[in-house]
Formats: C-alpha cells, structure tokens, sequence
C-alpha cells in the first residue's frame, strides 16, 4: 500500500537511542565514571549525583518551556510561576496538612495530589486569563502574573512561604528512602523518571492531534480558524499540560533540594529558562535537555572556577569577570544568539547542510 | 488629607523615575519593534559610574549630583548606543532574537556590576536639602519628590520638542509608523535606531542616578527592579507611545502608593492586577494605536 | 533606441523565502511611461519593490548603468528613485505638511510644482494624513515623490480603489511629471495606461512574457486577453 | 442542483474604517448550489467583502446570512464549522507541516476531535484517510508526505482545494485562486474548482482571469468602489456599458 505516513515508520534508532542513553544515566550512580573538570567527582558520589539530578531536572522544566515556545509559539515570561508553585506548594502542604490519624507516605502521596490539583487550578486561571492576548502581550500578561506570586513568595503571608530565607522541607511525612545525603541515589532516580515522563509527555503532546494543530496555530492563526477550529483551546491545552508539567518538575526540585528560594519565582528564572532553550536550539526537543544539562553543569563548574586559585591569581580585569558565573553564561548566550542560530542542537543541521538556518523566524513578535 | 498628598506627590516621584526608564523603553518598541531587557542595565551602569564621578568631585553636595547626573545620562547614551550598534544592528528585523541578546545583556551585565561593586547595596550622600522635607497642606514631602518630578518633567518636555520640533525627530514618528517607507523615502532609519536607543539610555542614566536618590543607594539590582515596572507601565500606556508612558507612569506609580498605604503593603501586587485587567480590557495598552 | 535609465536583469525576489518573481529581465527608456502590467498577483509589486531593495532580491539592476542591486533601499532612492507604494502608505499620523518635508532630499524642494499639481493639500497642510481620503492620501503620496528631481519614478497602481474623476486627476499629474521623469508605472487601468504608457513590460507567472510599445500590445486583443484577462472594451467603446 | 433557497445572502453590508467608506450598502443572494464569480477593479473591495462574510472582519452595517442562519456576530471558526470555507489570495498552506498534515487538519476540523490529546493521528483513522482521498481527488496524493514549502504554487492551489474538500463546508469563498498561477497550471485548476463546486456546494469567487470565471459561474457580481454595480449572467454584465467602464478604467 502506497499510503505510508510520516509517523507511520517510526524509525527505530532514536527509540533504541533513547532507550540506551536512559539505562546508561539509570546505572551511572552504580559506577565510577570521573570527568574532570565536568564533573566534581566520580558519578556514584552524592555531590556530583545531585549536581546531575538537577541538570536533569531543569532539562525536564525547559522540554516542557520549549514546548510552549517551539510547538505553539507561545512565549511565556511567567513559566517560573509553576515550578514554584510546585515547590513551595507541596513544601507548605506537607508543613500545613497533616491529619495526626493518617499514616505519613499517605499524607505525603495526598500532599502531592493537592498541589496537582492546586497547580491545575492555578495554570487554567493564568492561561485562560492571558492567552485572550497575543505576542509581546501575552508574554506581558505572564511575566505580570509570575511577578504577583514572586512578590506573594517573599511578603511570606502568616510566615507560609519562608519570605527571601526560602522553604525548607518538613521532612516528617517524606518517605524516608528520599530524604538525605545517602539517599541522594534515590533522589537521582525520581530526577531521571520525572525527565523521561516529561519527555513522553511532550512527546505524546506534539505528535497528538492537538499538537498538530498547536503547531498549524503558530504558523498562521487565521487560517486555522478559517478550517473551524479554535486556536484559543488548543493554545490553552499546550499551556496547562506545559504548566502542569512545571509543577510536577517543581514538587521533585523540592525534595531534590531540601527547599525552595525565593529565586525560583523571579523573572530571571524564566528568562534562564528561555536562554537554556535558545542555547540548545529551539527547532530541537532534545536541545532543551542538552541546554538544560550544559547550562547547570557549566553554571556550577564555573562557580568552582570563579572559587578556584588559578582566578584568584589573575588580574583584576580578568578576574573579576571569571568569577561571575552568569556573566560567562549570558555572554556565551549573546554569542549563540549571534553566530549559532540553531544553537547546540542545531549544530549537526548546521554543518551538514552549511547554511544557517533560523528556527525563531517562523515566528514573529507582533502584537495581535 | 495631608496623608493624601503626600501618597500622591510620592507616586508622582515615584512615577517619575518610572517615566524615565519606559520613554526609552516604549520609542525602542515603537521604532524598532525591540523590547530590550537590557534597558535595567544601562540605568545601572549610569548610577554606578555617575556616584562614582560625582562622590570623586564632591560627595553629598549639588555640584556632586549634577556630576553625577551628566556623567550618568552621558553613561547611559552611550552603552546604549553601542549595544543597538554592535549587537542589535546584527539582528536587523529579528525581533524575538534581538530580544534575547538583550536578556543576555542583561544577565551578563547584572553579574559583571555584582563582580565589580559587589551584591550589597552601597548607600550614597545626597545635598541636604533633598534630605529634609517641605510641608505642603500639611502634608510634609521629601524634596526629593520635587526634584525626581521636575526632572521628568523636563527629559518628557525634551523628548516631546526633539520628536516634533528637528527632522530626526519627525523620521522617528514616521518610522514608528512605518519604518520601510521611511527608508524608501531615501533616509537612512537606521541611524535613527541609534538615535532612539542613546536618548532612551540617557533618560535610564538619568533615572538611574535619580533613583539611587531616592532609594539612597546604588545596587547591581538597582535597575532589574524599576525595569519590571518600566515594562508594566509601557504595556499599560501602549507599546510605542510617549504620551501613553507618561500617564501609566503616573498611574501606576500613586496607585501602587495608595495601595501600599492603604491595603497593607499590596503595591506590587494591585500593580500586576492592574496590568492585567487593563490587558485584558485593552490589549493594546490605554493609548496603543490600532494596529 | 534611446539608452535606458533601469536595466534588470536576470532579477529573482523573495518574500520570506518564498520565490516571488524568478529571472525578470526587462529595460526602462530614459524618457516617458513604461506600464509594467500582468494579472493580479503576477509579480508586479513585488518587480518594483526588488529593484528597490524592499524584498530579498538577487540578480542585475543598473540605474542609469551603474550597479544598485547591492544597495540598501535609502542609497537606490537617493541615487535619485522616486517611489510611490501601492496602497499609498502616508504616515497617517504626520500632517500633511511633515509628510512632504519628510521626504523632501535636494536643497532646492520643488515645492511650487507640488502646489501647482495638488492644490488641495496646500489647503490641508496641517491635517493628519490619515483623516485625508483615500484620493487625497494618493496625492500626498505622489507629492512625495515629485517633491525630489529624480532620475526615474517607480509608481505601483495610483489609481488602485479610486473615484473616476480623482483618477483623472492622478493621470494628468503623471503626465506633467512624465515630461521631465522616467516612469515605471504598475497600473490595471487599462484606459490609464492607454493615456500616459509609450512601452509596456507584461509579467505572467512571475516572468517576463512580453515586452513593446504600448500599441503592439494594447492593439493586439488576444495578447491582452492571455495576459491581462480582460477584454479591453475601451477599443470597441 | 440550483435551488431558490439562499445558502448566502449578504442584506446591506457596510463597512468605514475611519471615516473611509470601504463597503456600502451590499446586498447580494447566493442561491445554494450556484457560483457567482465577483469582479472588479483592484482596490473595489473584493477581497475586503470576503473577509466580511468570513468573519475575519466585523461590518459596521448590515447582515450576513448563512443557511437561514444570521452569523453577522459569530467568530471565524464558527462559521466554518457551520459550514464557510474560505481560501486566501495568497497562497496559506501552513509551511512546515507535510502535505497531509495540512489536509488532515482540515479533515480534523470536519470530523471533530481535533482539538483532542488523546486521539493521536495514525495511518488508517478517519481524517488520515478523508485527507488522503481528498488530495487524491485533486491529484496530490504521490505528493503528501512533502513538506508544503516545498511546492510549486499550482501545487499549494490544488492543497488549498483539497483542504476545502476535507472540510467540506456548504459555501465556499474562493480568493483569486489563480492568482500567480502559471497559465499552463490553469485548465487543471478550473478542473479542479469545477470539482469542488460539483455536489451542489455554494462557491463564491474572485478572480481575474475572465475566461475562468465565464467558464465556470452561473452569475456574475461587479464590485466597484465598495458597491455592487450589477448582478446578472455573464453575458449580460460583459455587454453592460457601465460595468465596461468601470472595470476597465473609462471615465462613467
């Protein structure tokens, strides 16, 4: 039959690819792998175990922000706002909820399912609200809304969020295999799991019906409500499973973390969101987890150079601005902006066909 | 009563260091279609440098501030109008990337000021005068207030006479309306890009400074907190429209002030509502035009 | 055969990577009107907006024999190209008189011209533009080109949208300022066309189907038929 | 197939956009099942009147009805759902999604559920395969798993049709649907237009090009300054004297 689709022969190697790279990153704190230099020590130590259960968290964040942005075309500057809401809701509901009767894995299971449910609640109100605008807009609408809960987090109303000392985890109703250091191993698994459901997700999302239109809605609007379809449902779904998503990556940074900080909810959060993205190339579902994973590691390795001797020891010209981790991060991000538009993940593409290609010009930042 | 006057000249104050950040903000919009998050930093940059000129000259007096002013709008002009030449010039009509270089910016320079001058706030010295308080109708106000208001006063009565009174100000109004015919009349708008982001990193240096006077200390944050507003007020006056920054300015500012007074420090947040409701009232802002 | 003050060659435009004209190749005589005519959406816009560097464009175009395809859109207009849009595109919110000042390139303004042509925008010199109707609005358009001594006008559908009379209006300035300037006109009028066009340059599919003087094309009804679509009832009326 | 019941009737539409009269007092009755071809010189308000029947544009004066139905209020996408298809002067395919994708979404759009997660689309389903029947009927079907940038122009008319098929609406606005075509691509398309109007569908067209709207149409509309100056069969408005001087430029 001559009627073969695009998604009908999936091919293979990625799947198997896929299926590889995560078994290799579910054995790795079994084994004791060392990269210098990348890495603070061999893969099976608890530091560099959860310096990797972040990257793969904020991976996990940024699959779900690149999917709002790259899919739908949706450029949110409040995306923050879930992933706290993640964090400092499920840290305040374990505090607050806690019926004496109840057994404590089973507070802590409700805990998780209230802040679900809150976080739902939340992303339904905030997107139904700020998807009736467009553009610059919408992303207006967002950073508005993500700023409210930010201020919210650090007026620290009847003591609930912790103000600019951030959340620490009540640890009383956590299952004890995730708590502590040498629990760190357990913690980098729930990282590693919340990555690969979030990656189904985002997966199942793009290629479902929805995520066809959502796609179809980001090249030209009109024309899909001329076919009769509503580009406003489909926008509003791509937000919510994307917000949700965010609360779900937020509730495991909390007991990754031991807390939340007030940074968690800022506009610079969402904004290193979007750089992460950009950095890994937007035209690309895996560039958000290269992004996610090089901008953490780079960030933390070069926290470590700026403490290190060899800085210490330059001139101040040099040395102060070696120091500023975000300053090398931001600067490295203008240069890909700049000179590698498909950023990281577009690197294969770029040299392949040796033209440059920009996968943001689809889109265009006009108001509605 | 006096409490009411003084909620509203220092919103009018405050509003008057918003008005300074989001001049700059909505002609770089409106020309450009650039929404440029690297407007923060230039007002920091600009407060920075000029404490630094103006405590070197003389700390704490009037010929120290207005030290301190100049070098911060010279400041201010000029990293702007580099940043528009060697960064957003590249990027001609990319307009979400161009956005992104000046997230980057932006980032990258908060990090460089925190390497520099350090995370903690450095408190200033400011003339006596702005020090002590004037009454009016019972109300005693800051003198600060008064300087912060006239200021502004004087950067929107400049940028209202520069726009409607010289020819680069008549290309930017057209260009704001329609930049490739301007260059089809033979005129080189680009130049004008230039233009728009100098005088709007002037207004921010100018800010910048006022606002470590009003705060009474410079910090590498200084200008990632007004900017947040500046971007409030541009959407709420209308993207790319002078007047329409002057007014959110003002209303936002003795809002916030009003709110902070008398609904238990929710400032910020009826501010975030405001915007809001006015986008969701209004998407274009109250005095966007129609596109 | 007089020299030619625009010579495109081989000129392929694109608007956001879609290929909208591909290998125009025609001349503009340095006297009198040149129609550049073709069904809708043929490529006509989008030739002058070409040569004008206002889309993505490769291929030759030489203004009076110099190269200008490499030229940003300022340098080709000051070399001495004058352009009037379609759909006009005043600046609705400048008046009228900002409007002509804005466009106004030479030291020596031929503002008397202008008055002289349009003496109605004497009169509304202080109204916004945008106020202005749509006849009106074509005129401050025109006026802005007329204003500079160009070495050649690129005039796209004048008459597009407008009253008869008003049309009327708009040929005779054409005419006046044919006497002086080279113009390249887009227009579907055919009557227009028939009034000021010595040569025409026929566009079908993006391409140049036919190029000659106005009378082997205008007189040869099949040929207008093919290209144009429309029966030119002028020559049976 | 022609009825006396109006699938469309247009009862005095009017339009100003700032002060400047765009449409006046158009009144028009498409009986179901007919094609009517609207004419007029550029800038008549044509394609301006389409976008008043499809919803794009609201009018400040007048009724637009549909099927018995006034949806002078609806928004775009209800329109279509209650049975408008519409094309674009210039070509709209969305660029970056196959041939197919684009039919599909259309055909999604028809058979509901479009909007859905869990309904994955898959080789066999129903829009798939009511996507793949109606690029076979306009002779796409070798070329659907191409990305849509990737056609010549000819080719992105004939998706645009099949979109329409797939979606299967009641009344039709076709804008210029030869506009850019070349002239050896025409006869295909007329073929192809003539199809879409077979089944009895309403079609309302714009175009230029003469000898395809008197080969096709049952009536023919003259725009001319935002109005309508007549109304009749093609023969008829060819040999009215006003039309003639409107549309080709004399002076009236």
């Amino acid at each position: 039959m001559s009627r073969r689709t695009r998604w009908q022969n999936t091919a293979l190697l990625p799947v198997i690819g896929g299926v590889l790279a995560v078994v290799g990153l579910a054995v790795l704190p079994l084994l004791a792998i060392d990269v210098p230099g990348v890495l603070p020590g061999p893969t099976y130590t608890p530091g560099t175990l959860q310096l990797l259960a972040y990257a793969m968290l904020i991976a996990a964040l940024a699959l779900g922000y690149r999917m709002m942005f790259g899919l739908a075309g949706l450029l949110s500057f409040g995306h923050a706002l879930f992933f706290a809401a993640g964090a400092y809701g499920l840290g305040m509901t374990l505090e607050a909820f806690a019926p004496p009767e109840w057994p404590g894995d089973l507070i802590f299971v409700v805990s998780i399912l209230v802040t679900l449910v809150g976080g739902l609640v939340l992303a339904m109100t905030v997107g139904a609200l700020a998807l009736r605008v467009t553009g610059i807009s919408f992303a207006m609408v967002t950073l508005a809304f993500a700023q409210a809960g930010s201020v919210l987090i650090r007026r620290n109303p009847g003591g609930a969020t912790g103000g600019d000392e951030g959340l620490s985890l009540d640890i009383e109703h956590v299952p004890s295999a995730l708590v502590g250091v040498v629990n760190t191993r357990n913690l980098y698994w729930l990282a590693l799991a919340v990555l690969v459901v979030v990656y189904l997700v985002v997966l199942w999302v793009e290629r479902s019906r929805a995520g066809h239109v959502a796609a179809a809605t980001r090249e030209n609007e009109l024309r899909v409500r001329v076919l009769g379809l509503r580009p406003y449902t489909v926008k509003l779904l791509v937000f919510v499973v994307a917000s949700v998503l965010a609360v779900v990556v937020g509730m495991a940074y909390l007991l990754l973390q031991s807390g939340a900080s007030p940074r968690i909810a800022t506009a610079d959060f969402t904004l290193t969101l979007l750089v992460i993205v950009v950095l890994g190339g937007v035209g690309y579902r895996w560039g958000a987890i290269v992004g996610g994973i090089v901008y953490t590691i780079l960030d933390q390795r070069l926290t470590a150079l700026a403490g290190s001797d060899a800085v210490a020891g330059l001139p101040a010209v040099l040395r102060v601005p070696l120091s500023e981790p975000l300053f090398i991060l931001g600067t490295l991000f203008v240069l890909v902006v700049l000179f590698l538009p498909g950023g990281i993940a577009g690197l294969p593409q770029r040299i392949r066909s040796g033209r440059v290609r920009h996968p943001l010009e689809a889109e265009e930042a006009t108001d509605a | 009563m006096s409490t009411v006057v003084l909620l509203v000249i220092t919103g009018l104050g405050l509003g008057a260091l918003y008005f300074l950040v989001a001049s700059g903000l909505s002609l770089i919009y409106g020309l450009m279609g650039v929404l440029n998050f690297a407007h923060g930093a230039f007002l920091t940059i600009s407060a920075f440098l000029g404490w630094e000129a103006g405590r070197r000259v003389s700390d704490g007096t009037w010929w120290g501030l207005a030290v301190s002013a100049l070098v911060g709008m010279a400041v201010g002009a000029l990293v702007a109008a580099l940043t528009e030449y060697f960064l957003i010039r590249r990027l001609y009509e990319r307009h979400i990337e161009q956005a992104l270089v000046t997230v980057g910016l932006s980032l990258a320079a908060v990090a460089l000021f925190e390497g520099i001058w350090g995370t903690d706030p450095i408190y200033t010295a400011k003339p006596e005068w702005l020090t002590e308080t004037t009454e009016i109708l019972g109300a005693r106000i800051p003198n600060d207030r008064f300087l912060l208001i006239a200021c502004a006063l004087v950067v929107l009565g400049g940028i209202v006479l520069f726009l409607h009174r010289t020819r680069y100000g008549l290309i930017i109004r057209a260009g704001v309306e329609n930049r490739q015919m301007v260059s089809a009349l033979g005129i080189d708008v680009r130049r004008s890009f230039t233009l728009v982001f100098a005088i709007g990193g002037a207004a921010a240096g100018l800010g910048g400074v006022l606002a470590s006077v009003y705060y009474g200390y410079v910090s590498a944050h200084l200008g990632s907190v007004l900017l947040i507003f500046a971007f409030i007020v541009t959407v709420i006056g209308g993207l790319g429209s002078l007047t329409g920054a002057a007014v959110a300015s003002v209303l936002v500012a003795v809002l916030q002030q009003f709110a902070n007074f008398y609904l238990g420090g929710t400032g910020d947040l009826v501010v975030v509502v405001a915007l809001a409701v006015v986008l969701l009232i209004r998407p274009r802002g109250l005095m966007g035009k129609v596109a | 055969m007089t020299e030619s003050i625009l010579d495109v060659r081989g000129l392929t435009g694109r608007i956001a990577g879609q290929q909208v004209i591909e290998d125009v190749t025609f001349e503009v005589p340095a006297t009198g009107v040149t129609a550049l005519l073709g069904r809708n959406g043929v490529g006509k816009t989008s030739t002058v907006k070409s040569v004008l560097g206002l889309i993505e464009r490769s291929g030759e175009v030489r203004l009076a024999g110099e190269r200008i395809d490499g030229l940003p859109t300022h340098r080709i207009v000051q070399r001495g190209v004058g352009y009037v849009p379609e759909d006009r595109e005043v600046f609705g919110g400048l008046t009228v008189a900002e409007n002509l000042r804005l466009a106004e390139r030479d030291a020596a303004p031929r503002r008397e011209l202008v008055e002289r042509l349009f003496p109605d925008l004497v009169e509304r010199r202080a109204q916004r533009a945008g106020t202005l109707s749509g006849g009106q609005q074509q005129m401050v358009s025109l006026a802005r080109a007329l204003v500079n001594d160009n070495r050649l006008l690129l005039v796209d559908e004048p008459t597009k949208g407008l009253a008869p009379r008003i049309v009327d209006e708009v040929a005779a300035a054409l005419a006046t300022a044919a006497e002086t300037v080279p113009i390249l006109l887009v227009e579907q009028n055919l009557h227009v066309i028939r009034r000021l066009a010595e040569r025409v340059v026929v566009l079908s599919g993006g391409t140049v189907v036919f190029t000659g003087t106005a009378h082997e094309f205008l007189d040869d009804e099949a040929l207008v038929q093919r290209h144009l679509g429309v029966h030119d009832a002028s020559e049976a009326a | 197939m022609t009825s006396d019941h109006a699938m469309l009737a247009l009862e005095g539409i009017g339009l100003r956009i700032g002060g400047a009269r765009i449409l006046e007092g158009v009144s028009l009755e498409v009986p179901a099942g007919q094609m009517l071809g609207v004419i007029g010189p550029n800038g008549a308000g044509k394609t301006t009147l389409f976008n008043v029947v499809s919803g794009v544009v609201r009018p400040t004066a007048g009724r637009v009805v549909l099927d018995g139905v006034d949806v002078t209020r609806e928004p775009v996408h209800r329109r279509a759902t209650a049975g408008l298809g519409r094309t674009f002067q210039t070509s709209s395919l969305f660029p970056e999604l196959s041939v197919l994708e684009n039919v599909r979404l259309a055909a999604q759009a028809r058979l509901g559920g479009a909007t859905s997660l869990v309904r994955i689309p898959r080789a066999g389903d129903a829009a798939t395969t009511r996507a793949l029947d109606c690029l076979e009927e306009v002779g796409l079907a070798h070329r659907a798993d191409a990305e849509a940038s990737g056609l010549a122009h000819g080719e992105k008319r004939k998706v645009e049709i099949a979109m329409l098929l797939a979606q299967d609406p009641k009344a039709i606005l076709l804008d210029e649907p030869m506009a850019g075509v070349a002239s050896g691509d025409v006869p295909a398309i007329t073929e192809v237009i003539r199809r879409l109007h077979r089944g009895g569908r309403t079609v309302l067209m714009v175009e230029h090009h003469m000898e395809v709207v008197l080969g096709l149409v049952d009536r023919v509309a003259v725009m001319h300054h935002g109005e309508l100056l007549a109304v009749d069969t093609p023969e008829a408005v060819m040999a009215n004297p006003t039309v003639q001087s409107a549309y080709l430029g004399e002076a009236m």
